[in-house]
């Protein structure tokens, strides 16, 4: 057990520090569009050249080959630095990119891995479905192969991204006959061939953050699976659990600074008595102290992670609890801040509170809702039966 | 003593449910991201039910009911998330009458001029002969009465009267905000909260929405539960969904209780009137807001999507929470008033 | 909808102000014990003489065939007096009783019901079993028919009052090969049979609320079974349906006394600042704000069920509502308590806070778990699919 | 950069579970319903496996360990709900050794001398070389020395001047709770909190026999939703207690990798150690509260009998919180002292 950076960390800091002083761009990413697109491609592309990309992936593959603190002191650097959000290329960096490190064939590694890391291509996930959300593995979308090639019909939902991206995490169905989670098969699918449709959601926030796409007899090379045909669903669990693993590490970081803000809202704003600053309103003053302690054990959670990623490449069932605490947190943040703004709450602006608290309701169901974590932490990492009623 | 409505305010309940589910289908709101003002005709027939009077004696030109069955008909207005200006409507009225402007009560009743709500936004706000302060106008860009609401009680001013406020987004895109600076306007007429028990009755009204609210709520999220089929079962046989259906409906439970305990006990003038009507806008407007997050909840993904309902009711039962009083005065009310016997 | 109370109401109820300061009794009761028994059926005995016991029970069994709202009356009157708690007479009053009236023979209420009303007999239940807890069909122990007899042996549990009890409403197994439910019969046991032996069980608060009660070869009478042979399930939910509903009128006012003298506890007691009394915190004060505005909404909750039962003999399943809100209320009342507290809370007094919060677990659990109402709310209130985990 | 414990200390985690396992079994709060102080045979071993001053450097006549292996110690200590005396005795050892008393602090480390912990009951308390005010003295039935706490730091008297204090039945039948009323006693040692960061050690040993208990409740509880059936299946089955098993999960990873982060935090000196300690005792006593309560719930009407460990757990965490320092004050610490970079 220790704290301790060494000083090759330090002096990493430090010049991850210095770089981001000189690179950080000085205007803001636009909100949406092509322009949006373009500008985490851009940053990605300078992390690139600068060698900052891909802290921890394989040297190879052009990646920095660093073990995984180092990408933590590459995240809170980056937000020390107001450095932009990884934005599109969260999937292809956080579980697109990992998955394809942990179960792809060299071609596939060699072609996809470099081109993330350098935003020459956006992923996109392709799991969910209409009928199957939670129950994942009940997705229907078939296909059939026909020479070198799998043909796709079907239609997926909740991609975010999509719209922009070049690449998507594709599950299947392969195999209708075989047992539920027996006949899936991984595929990398290439949005721009013929039959892949794009079809944005709006949501409750007025953004279109995710999509439904549609595929009508998509021609997808079989070359392009990951793992064995039929034997998606194991790829798939790899692919989960860096979804609720590694991947929090940025948003924990964000999430500490929500709560420093919240603060500072806390400190501007009239409290529920009408004349004192919310601050000195004793329930909400130990509201924001323990937040903030909470905050800070999620933190911990991510470096527990971190130090047992030293120790296997592949994240455990523990990562639903991450999650679990990430979400219920991240809503509770954001209902203190309208318990502290009051009537206020109602003025919707681009970037306030009131948007954050609407929003909130995606952490805590994208990426599996908080039920589904704690049937997996139930089952998986405490060992309770599992349900029969889940088929 | 039954709390249960009787047959004659149970016509008045389906009679109501009837005509909302005709005029103001959930489906509307889908139709437009903007606030849609209730048209001049429609609030004509509104009149013609005899709404904005329904708690006003016949002599004073009123329907002849009392606030047991204006809270019926609010509870029927919340479910289906209608604009705050019948609300409005009815304690201007009250307003007027109280303040014996019979001409302006009979033009509000017969639905010549229409009313918004203005709640206040800071604690410097008076309200009086003259009203002072910053308010917030819920609903009114279409309106030509702005009823003016604090705790000292409600005061109502013409809209033209107002200018230009600032007109801000909401949380809830169906509903219209404009935040007004008010510098010693005079009033057309004041009532202080105490005066006919006003502002308890403004808080039954205002808890019988959020009662509707938070039971359109419930029904939603339980009847998605039985058709949403997950894991080849109506997610509904799953306790952690069972479970915050059953919650929603006891959190309904309660606030609908209350809040019909409170229309009476301020009817009949109890001493306990008070505290039963701050108890019934605090446990139905925690009833609304938490039942509107667990219908989204429930609805997993879906239930963000602009194109469901569920995310409207938690966004509506914001608004309403709003109305008539803070948080904070209702809790120190029902901390201090006298409960019942 | 009124809350009118008819004149002759008002008049009762002043008549039952005026009886109850004459008559409760002036020393407190024992707090266990064989005299605390006799205290209670003494107290029981001076209301039916005094013309007051089983206020809505039919006047041909002692009763005063009054509606139910006059039992709330006398209830209110009750707390206002200090009068005691009805204690060991709860069964038979709440549910033994009712059960009776609902489903007994013109025998069974002839013989019981004025002697629980003159608190002549003490009743206790026999539902749970040892492995038949929130599953309480799948209750094993056995009645065999032998001649004009049932022979029971078997065990149940969580018994309260057993060691002070004459009778027992039994739930035994009378078909072994008929469905779960379908083979339970509902017996009225004498507890002074030979073959049955009461075991008390101590609590966490170091008190026997409740005991185990085991069964060797009792022969019990088939004219004391309540319903048809096989059929004892219908009864059991009526039986219920009495626990979850009506019984919990004098719990309500109870707990309502209960948060005034926390308010005062919480003007008496130095708060979480260390410096002003706890009601002077923001947040303690709005905590007690609304559990305040909550035990109203409990009230408003059975003065409703009353309304209920205007219409129809039965409590229906939003008893289980009224079970759930006030469990959950209960809980949270002491542990504000206990906040309130701080430090204190430590120092155990008999009838102190400390002990009022361990024993609030019992409430949660005893009658039917927070859960199963849930699931009952969920099924029978809402109409959502049963639970095929549920064998 | 690890929070895992390396070879070494897995090896100090096993010895000591396995020590307890055989001296501390839960067993022994069966068979009586009184404190059990503990024996001075085993007190002896204790010292002889060095724990007393575990944390302490070799130098100063301590074990060589520090605060991290302590705080393991002390998790194993709070998993079989040990005594309070060991938490005393550790830092009265540091606190005598601060104080340049080192033949006090020899004693304590060699088990010559047995400490209980005594915190302050009030706000006028003042410690320093004399110690005044009203002090609940846990578990110091039968020791020689007692260790006043307050935010001011810590002082260690005898338990001899103390003379006979108001011995109060405790919520947790197997702690000894007698209340003090001291009026101006010459202290044996004094530090202040902020001395070698002693009341952040202190935090941080709290939080971890916090910590082990509500891991030891999440534990119970989750065996007996396996071995439970109702409606012919394990109750884990179900989601009520699934996931009621998995929140008391979530609750002890916050904690456990909190309280390690804290310990080293405040071994190493860091800035934010004093925010880090008290972020693990608010986070290891909320875990320890609710999964004592979840634990209950879990065994249901077992959950409330004696006869069962359940409430054992819950009335120990309530114990266990009251130890250095309130909620309060750790929640002022934790709004207003710098975090983690």
């Amino acid at each position: 057990m220790d704290l301790d950076l060494s000083s090759e960390d330090e002096r990493f800091r430090e010049e991850v520090r210095d770089w981001l002083h000189e690179n950080v761009p000085k205007e803001p990413a636009p909100p949406y569009g092509p322009e949006y697109r373009e500008y985490c491609r851009q940053w990605q592309r300078t992390q690139f050249e600068g060698g900052w990309a891909g802290i921890s992936w394989p040297s190879e593959y052009g990646g920095c080959g660093l073990p995984p603190i180092r990408q933590m002191i590459w995240h809170q650097e980056n937000a020390r630095a107001n450095a932009p959000a990884v934005g599109v290329n969260f999937v292809g960096l956080n579980h697109g990119g990992p998955t394809l490190i942990a179960c792809g064939t060299e071609e596939q590694k060699a072609y996809h891995l470099p081109r993330i890391l350098r935003g020459d291509i956006v992923w996109c996930q392709g799991f969910s479905e209409p009928s199957a959300g939670s129950d994942l593995a009940a997705l229907k979308t078939r296909g059939v192969v026909d020479g070198d090639d799998l043909v796709v019909n079907g239609q997926k939902i909740w991609t975010s991204y999509a719209e922009h991206a070049d690449f998507q995490e594709l599950l299947v169905r392969t195999d209708p006959d075989a047992s539920k989670h027996g006949g899936i098969s991984w595929l990398i699918c290439d949005m721009n061939l013929p039959g892949v449709e794009v079809r944005p959601i709006k949501t409750m926030t007025g953004h279109s953050h995710f999509s439904e796409v549609f595929y009508t007899d998509v021609r997808i090379p079989l070359s392009n699976m990951v793992g064995e045909l039929n034997d998606g669903w194991r790829v798939t669990m790899a692919t989960l659990s860096f979804e609720r693993g590694t991947a929090f590490m940025s948003g924990q970081i964000e999430l500490a600074k929500v709560v420093e803000s919240l603060i500072e809202l806390a400190k501007n704003t009239t409290g529920p008595d009408g004349r004192r600053p919310a601050i000195q309103d004793d329930g909400i003053a130990r509201s924001l102290g323990m937040i903030r302690a909470e905050v800070s054990a999620l933190r911990c959670l991510t470096l527990a992670s971190i130090s047992r990623a030293l120790e296997s490449e592949m994240p455990g069932p523990e990562g639903s609890i991450t999650k679990l605490f990430y979400a219920d947190l991240s809503m509770r943040v954001r209902q203190l801040a309208l318990e502290i703004l009051g009537g206020q709450a109602l003025e919707r602006t681009p970037q306030g509170w009131t948007n954050e608290y609407l929003g909130a309701f995606n952490v805590a169901i994208g990426g599996g809702t908080s039920e589904i974590q704690r049937n997996i932490i139930g089952e998986r990492v405490l060992g309770l039966p599992r349900d029969r009623n889940r088929k | 003593m039954n709390l249960l409505p009787d047959s004659q305010q149970q016509e008045i309940i389906d009679a109501t449910a009837g005509f909302l589910e005709s005029e103001f289908p959930l489906s509307r709101l889908h139709e437009s991201e903007e606030p849609v003002p209730i048209s001049r005709e429609l609030w004509q027939t509104m009149a013609e039910l005899g709404w904005f009077g329904l708690g006003l004696s016949e002599e004073l030109g009123g329907t002849g009911f009392t606030l047991a069955e204006e809270a019926l008909l609010f509870r029927e207005l919340g479910r289906v998330l209608a604009p705050t200006n019948v609300l409005a409507a009815s304690l201007a009225v009250r307003v007027a009458s109280l303040a014996h402007q019979s001409e302006l009560a009979e033009s509000i009743i017969g639905g010549n001029q229409r009313v918004a709500i203005a709640e206040t936004a800071d604690m410097e706000s008076t309200l009086g002969e003259n009203v002072t302060g910053r308010f917030r106008c819920i609903d009114g860009s279409d309106v030509e009465l702005v009823l003016c609401s604090s705790a000292q009680g409600f005061a109502l001013v013409t809209r033209d009267a107002l200018g230009q406020g600032d007109v801000v987004p909401c949380m809830d895109e169906h509903t219209h905000l404009e935040i007004f600076d008010i510098g010693g306007l005079p009033a057309l007429a004041f009532a202080p909260t105490e005066m006919d028990s006003i502002q308890n009755r403004g808080s039954v009204l205002a808890a019988s929405m959020l009662v509707g609210s938070s039971e359109a709520a419930r029904d939603q999220a339980t009847e998605y539960a039985k058709e949403r089929q997950q894991f080849g079962k109506p997610i509904g046989v799953f306790q952690a969904i069972k479970h915050k259906c059953a919650d929603m409906a006891s959190r309904c439970e309660a606030a609908t209780w209350q809040t019909f305990y409170a229309a009476l006990a301020v009817r009949d003038g109890h001493a306990d009137a008070t505290f039963q009507a701050s108890a019934a806008k605090l446990l139905s407007a925690k009833a609304a807001t938490e039942n509107g997050q667990a219908n989204i909840l429930v609805h997993g993904g879906y239930g963000v999507t602009a194109e469901y309902d569920a995310h409207l009711f938690l966004k509506r039962s914001h608004v309403l929470d709003l109305l008539i009083g803070t948080h904070g005065e209702h809790l120190t009310r029902v901390l201090h008033e006298p409960t019942a016997a």
